[in-house]
């Protein structure tokens, strides 16, 4: 029994190198110097370069090791992380720059984005640590980076594009805001096993676990358990968070949605949620090369549409939604049509629209 | 011929692989070793091998460990419980190098070696260990100097963005104050007893470079009360480099605060109509910088779908000075408290309470005043409720 | 000393007066007298002195008029019973004067003599008759070739603007087809069958003159399929004569169809890129006009506030020609009663029943297939009924 | 009993002047010539003079008389009304059109309403006919017309503005959608009158009535009638509509509200809602000096701040609701922020403001 609890995290000031401590909150502006690398310049004029790693987030504790290694030989012991899980290594002296750089390379680590381009997948568990999944995040995510890869390393956009993978529609992750966002989607009622939900799970809390209320008492009164009307169900998962007993996955019922457009940013225009693009996609692993083609699809014809500082979500407001679905050839179906809580504020309520 | 032909697959390709990782642990775990046979049996059945967690845990703790059991423990006997322990990174994300080292090693004494740095809410996830390690890994990471993060119905580890650390323009300090929220609120966050999970991010200006206004139930921005500094020989530089300044950037202000003067070569900005969007500081980094009475606007009740659909946080307190011991944010955050746990139902956001219940009477028990600034346009409804 | 003081004081001022109106008929008829004192009773007592109507009508019909009884009798006995009669009006609110006499002459012998032309319906309104005079009422009106209006859960008059028989912009002969389907649904405007109101109403350019996209269930909104047409010449003259071509027109396109050659003095458009607003046109009337492809939008649901609030109506089928005898028209209006006098609850607008049942589920109904133009933008949440 | 029913009102054909079925459908362009007065000119070369009168809607038949006789002496025995209650007399004649505008004015009837001007007042009507009224229609629009009279009869905005009363929150007219709504609002709960209740009126379709299910039968079950939880009443007047018993009107408690920045044209912006501006404002017959005054005031910071062809509504889209209540000095109050169905949608869900 630990002799102290509630200790926290470690303060943060011991974990901060000493060009930073020198700086701390003098910052006066950077440059980006190319794909992972950029300058910070201090009012003192002192200066920071910042390459930053490519990570797949995964990781085994000799990974982390070898960052450390890198830290202490090029960043005097120290370095970050982001918030979208790539590695950041930060020194003052230019001469460090390029063999670091080299040695990141040595290991097979992808160095850069910094800058317009598309940055790590900010994900989730999925089949490696999830109950909940309707897919699996890593292996998505490593897909998805492969197709785009060039996009991590080099310049090719005009604005940031930022991508997010859920595995279920819990979306872990600020998928529901993402300029491209992947989420693992149930399309089968959960397979109620009652004799479980008996021993397991309070009845009462699982009717009203579910929003659209289709889960009711089982008609039969000898059964202790519930049935499920299934065309009431939305397969949110709910009643499977309160009851073990509920299971949703299934190998042909489970896919992926595509989402696009979100920001979170308040640059020029304010944050936005991501829309549907694509209602559903089978799971295909180990590549899922339906998921990755569309995701390339839409990023080709945002490239080449696109203005300057544009994110896909402003290009896509600019073109309008019935443009969007025409150039990237994406049906529009049903499915895209919102029926949930406030649909009738998607509806178009003007005669002004795009062939 | 190899037992993992679907996984072996994604160690191809340039993105780093975390099957190599994966195999990287195998060699040192066993729990490792099996749970790529598992990870391959659902590539191969496309289906989760994981069943719904069970209730583990430390000593005085409600929260920060997710339970996890495979349902094919008798394919992988190592792999059968296999359960994550969230450790409360420091502000911003940094370290030194003998801090995470200490961490490896107590990980490879202690679980599966296998890690993320970080989860998405910002802990070290540290995956895959078995109940009878729990309590000794703890105790040995208390000795360390680290704690768990949240987990369940508390406040989860808050976070923040690299801020003063590193970014001309931190309009607070992200860092102090989310070790600061973190350290005053450890039982909060450590002893579940609200109706669900909430969730504060802060980031030091608005390009929000932690979602926090997407992903925060308290969500804080920063802001600034003055004018944009503008700095026009470097205004000039950008011209004679060839930058359209007029239709990038002046065009393009949300506010139509700025005007671009050809002749002059001079760019002016009318300070009433920024909305402090960021996009001209962002792309003049040398030329434009933020105010200097700086501060932050915080915002309200960001999630994802479940249940009532996903939410942006909304605008609670337009601008607040952040300065420690940062009483008023800490008042704010117990007010706010106290209001959802007694009106919250199970499973029920803050947001989700608030909808509701009704944004005007959460301001009323909170104690702030109406302001247009939180609302996108007044109602278009006549259905007022007067009696209130 | 007068016994209207309050009302005596709007025949003062520039507007012309109603109060004036009022004592102009109070001369020939004692029900409008009285109507005077009782209006400046409610002006003293600052409520209404009318009571819920009771039903009164013609044989045959079940709409029509709205009864109304006073709730002073005792006071104003010429004005206890004061039922308003809704007579139908021409297409396009044209008249010649013969038949506009002749019913000033049958409301002289029947009623108050006071009137509205026109209620916001689009009905001749008149104010002021008793039970007993209504059935006589109507059988003149009959042989001077008027009918009866919409009231009551049934089709409302249906209007249109003034379009072809006076205005360029015109992209379908708003007058003929809102006369074609007044006659056509007779039956359905005067017996009432449905859940609640329905109405129909025509413009016959974007400019929706009629406000038909904020007040009718079924609105129809003229359009065309090709491109604007633009008159270089002409488009010289607005430039010669001064206007800022560039700031007041191309950019204030909504789609950015519009470039402006101030060189070459030439304005050009990208028909994809044109949402047909109307704007350009608005403006250069002159220079710039519609296409010739000509027909309408539909859009569906527009409504007042009560009970789920107010609805803008959507877009339902975005383009149509619009031809005698009208037919494609007339089978979706059909198709739309069916469904909702099968699903629509007591009371329920027809946007009312469609956001309860979702639009998919109407669109199948109707047989529609679902358009990108239909929505602002696809659904943000993952919440789909994939069963459907 | 009539020898007919159901032949629907005459063919507009019979109501059209020669000029205009010479010309129908063949129109080529227009004119605004001066206020109330516009040309309009067909691909034959024909023209056709319109004059514009302002009307107070509700008239004597000898009014109608009165626009009976102009017609007959300078337009042929033709005239129209117009979708605001205007009249119209339209010529062929360029010479008629001076000595028309001259008898119309002999009336004391205002010629104007065309172009960038503010028309006639869509209204409806209030303690003229209607139970329901909450205020007076006729009287607030003659009020207000008075005070903005030079708007209708001359040019003085940058684009046109829609003004609409409505005497209770069933809004007859598009108030809801007008650059100014003055809508007349109950705020007292209906007084139950249970003897006549029973006597008239079915108790659950009573209770079924009310949207925030504020009706519940009377605790006492000796009395057969019904009790209203005056906290939940939003004074909508449902329950009156379907029940005589109900009456909401109160001297006190009745009053206005102003509505602004709705539109309904595809111009330019899409249609838009009127947004709350003034919560309330009491019933002050016979000039409703506040009402007039608080319009005025909105209408003169409208014609200061905004630009060429703006609406109101696009002016407040430009520069933000918060700057609105700044400038006209109206106070924001708890009132305006929204609590109906769909509120979360009126959040502010961005940093970006104005102070
Ligand atoms: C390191 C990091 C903060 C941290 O504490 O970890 C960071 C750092 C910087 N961000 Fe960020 N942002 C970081 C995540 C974000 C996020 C959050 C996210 O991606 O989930 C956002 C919101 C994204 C969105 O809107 O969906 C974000 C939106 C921005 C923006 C606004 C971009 C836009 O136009 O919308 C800027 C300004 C710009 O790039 O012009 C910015 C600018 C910057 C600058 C230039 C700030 C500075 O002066 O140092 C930093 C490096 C440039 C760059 O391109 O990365 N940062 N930035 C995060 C790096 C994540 C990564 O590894 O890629
Ligand atoms: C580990 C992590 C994903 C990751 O791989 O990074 C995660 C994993 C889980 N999340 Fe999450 N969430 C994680 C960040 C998030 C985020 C992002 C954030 O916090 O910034 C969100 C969206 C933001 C939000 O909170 O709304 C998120 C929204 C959810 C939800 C939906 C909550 C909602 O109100 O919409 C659930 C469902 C629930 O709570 O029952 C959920 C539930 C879960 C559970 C506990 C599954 C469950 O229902 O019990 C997952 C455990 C997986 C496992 O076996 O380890 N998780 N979850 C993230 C936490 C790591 C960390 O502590 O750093
Ligand atoms: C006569 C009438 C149609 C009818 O069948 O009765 C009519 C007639 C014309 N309208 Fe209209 N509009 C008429 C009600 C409307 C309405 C409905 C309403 O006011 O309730 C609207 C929608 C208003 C709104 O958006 O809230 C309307 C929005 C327009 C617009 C768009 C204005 C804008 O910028 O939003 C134009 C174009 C313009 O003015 O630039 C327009 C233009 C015109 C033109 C110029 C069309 C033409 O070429 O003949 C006509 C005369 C000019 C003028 O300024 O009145 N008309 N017009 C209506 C006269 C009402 C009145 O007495 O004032
Ligand atoms: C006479 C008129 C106002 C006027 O002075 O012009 C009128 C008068 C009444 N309306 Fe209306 N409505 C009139 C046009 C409208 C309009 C405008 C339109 O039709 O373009 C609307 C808004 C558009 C719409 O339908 O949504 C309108 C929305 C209502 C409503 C709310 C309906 C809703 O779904 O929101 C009610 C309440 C009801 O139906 O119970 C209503 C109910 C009434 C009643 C019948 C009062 C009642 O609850 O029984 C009024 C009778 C007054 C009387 O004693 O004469 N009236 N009513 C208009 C009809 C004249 C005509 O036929 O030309
Ligand atoms: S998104 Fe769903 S499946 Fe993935 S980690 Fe979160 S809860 Fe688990
Ligand atoms: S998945 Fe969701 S909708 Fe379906 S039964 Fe469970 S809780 Fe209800
Ligand atoms: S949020 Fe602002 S202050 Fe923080 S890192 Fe991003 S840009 Fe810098
Ligand atoms: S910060 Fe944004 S709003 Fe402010 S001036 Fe710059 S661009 Fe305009
Ligand atoms: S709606 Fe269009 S066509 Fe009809 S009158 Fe108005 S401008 Fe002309
Ligand atoms: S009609 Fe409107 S959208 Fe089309 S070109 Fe003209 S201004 Fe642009
Ligand atoms: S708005 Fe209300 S009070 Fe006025 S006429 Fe319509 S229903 Fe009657
Ligand atoms: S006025 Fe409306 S809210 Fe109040 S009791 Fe009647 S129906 Fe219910």
């Amino acid at each position: 029994m630990a002799k102290q609890t509630d200790i926290g995290p470690p303060d943060y000031r011991m974990m901060l190198p000493e060009s930073i401590k020198e700086n701390y909150g003098t910052w006066k502006y950077h440059e980006i110097l190319k794909p992972g690398l950029m300058k910070h310049v201090a009012e003192s004029g002192s200066e920071l370069y910042t390459v930053r790693v490519g990570s797949p987030r995964l990781v085994s504790i000799d990974f982390i090791r070898d960052m450390c290694d890198l830290a202490d030989r090029y960043c005097g012991g120290y370095l970050r992380f982001t918030s979208r899980a790539n590695v950041e290594f930060m020194t003052p002296e230019k001469k460090n720059v390029e063999p670091l750089i080299a040695d990141i390379r040595k290991l097979g680590l992808p160095v850069g984005g910094i800058g317009d381009c598309i940055s790590n997948v900010v994900h989730t568990q999925g089949w490696i640590h999830c109950h909940s999944s309707a897919t699996d995040a890593s292996g998505l995510v490593k897909s998805i980076m492969d197709e785009l890869y060039p996009y991590f390393t080099e310049f090719k956009l005009e604005a940031k594009l930022r991508i997010a993978v859920a595995c279920c529609i819990n979306m872990c992750g600020a998928v529901h805001c993402s300029d491209l966002a992947v989420v693992g989607i149930h399309t089968k009622p959960p397979k109620v096993n009652n004799e479980k939900l008996a021993a397991t799970c309070e009845i009462p809390s699982v009717l009203a676990s579910c929003p659209t209320g289709a889960i009711h008492r089982h008609p039969d009164k000898e059964v202790k358990g519930v049935v499920v009307r299934e065309e009431r169900c939305m397969y949110c998962g709910n009643c499977y968070t309160v009851c073990p007993a509920m299971p949703l996955a299934d190998a042909d019922g489970d896919g992926l949605a595509i989402f696009v457009g979100g920001k979170v940013s308040n640059a020029r225009k304010p944050p936005m949620f991501s829309r549907l693009a694509i209602p559903f996609i089978p799971n295909n692993p180990p590549r899922w090369p339906e998921v990755t083609g569309a995701l390339k699809n839409i990023v080709d014809v945002y490239v080449k549409d696109s203005r300057k500082y544009e994110r896909l979500g402003e290009w896509i407001e600019r073109i309008g939604w019935e443009k969007f679905f025409r150039l990237t050839g994406i049906p529009f179906t049903e499915h895209h049509i919102d029926d949930f809580t406030g649909a009738t504020e998607t509806f178009r309520t003007t005669t002004q629209f795009k062939w | 011929m190899s037992d993992t032909p679907l996984l072996d697959d994604l160690e191809k390709g340039p993105w780093p692989s975390f099957v190599k990782e994966m195999k990287r642990a195998a060699l040192k775990s066993p729990a490792a070793k099996d749970l790529l046979g598992l990870v391959e049996l659902s590539y191969k059945d496309r289906v989760t091998h994981w069943k719904h967690g069970g209730i583990v845990g430390v000593t005085g703790y409600g929260g920060g460990v997710i339970g996890r059991y495979s349902d094919v423990p008798e394919k992988f006997p190592n792999a059968e419980q296999f359960h994550t322990i969230r450790v409360n990174h420091p502000s911003g994300w940094f370290y030194n190098t003998q801090s995470l080292r200490k961490i490896c090693d107590l990980w490879e004494k202690y679980g599966s070696g296998l890690t993320n740095f970080h989860g998405s809410t910002g802990d070290i996830i540290l995956l895959g260990t078995r109940t009878e390690n729990i309590q000794k890994f703890f105790d040995e990471l208390i000795e360390i100097g680290f704690d768990l993060g949240g987990s369940g119905s508390v406040l989860r580890t808050p976070t923040g963005c690299v801020g003063p650390a590193r970014c001309e323009w931190a309009c607070f300090d992200s860092l102090d104050l989310v070790y600061d929220l973190t350290q005053t609120f450890q039982d909060q966050l450590h002893r579940p007893r609200w109706p669900y999970k909430f969730k504060i991010k802060a980031s030091a200006c608005p390009n929000d470079c932690v979602a926090a206004i997407a992903r925060a139930d308290f969500t804080i921005i920063g802001a600034w009360k003055d004018s944009i500094r503008i700095d026009q020989k470097e205004v000039k530089e950008y011209a004679a480099k060839g930058m359209d300044i007029k239709g990038l950037i002046a065009d393009r202000c949300p506010g139509g605060a700025l005007t671009w003067d050809e002749k002059k070569g001079e760019l002016s900005v009318k300070p009433e109509d920024c909305t402090r969007c960021m996009h001209c500081i962002n792309k003049m980094t040398k030329a434009i910088r933020p105010g200097t009475e700086k501060g932050a606007s915080i915002l309200i009740g960001g999630k994802a779908p479940i249940q009532k659909g996903a939410f942006l946080s909304w605008m609670l307190v337009p601008f607040i000075k952040i300065e420690p011991p940062y009483t008023e944010i800490k008042d704010l955050l117990e007010k706010i408290w106290d209001w959802w746990d007694e009106h919250g139902r199970n499973r029920e956001r803050i947001a989700e309470t608030i909808a509701r219940m009704g944004f005007k009477v959460f301001l009323k028990a909170v104690g702030l005043k109406p302001l247009a600034q939180m609302v996108k346009h007044p109602r278009s409804n006549p259905f007022i409720f007067f009696n209130e």
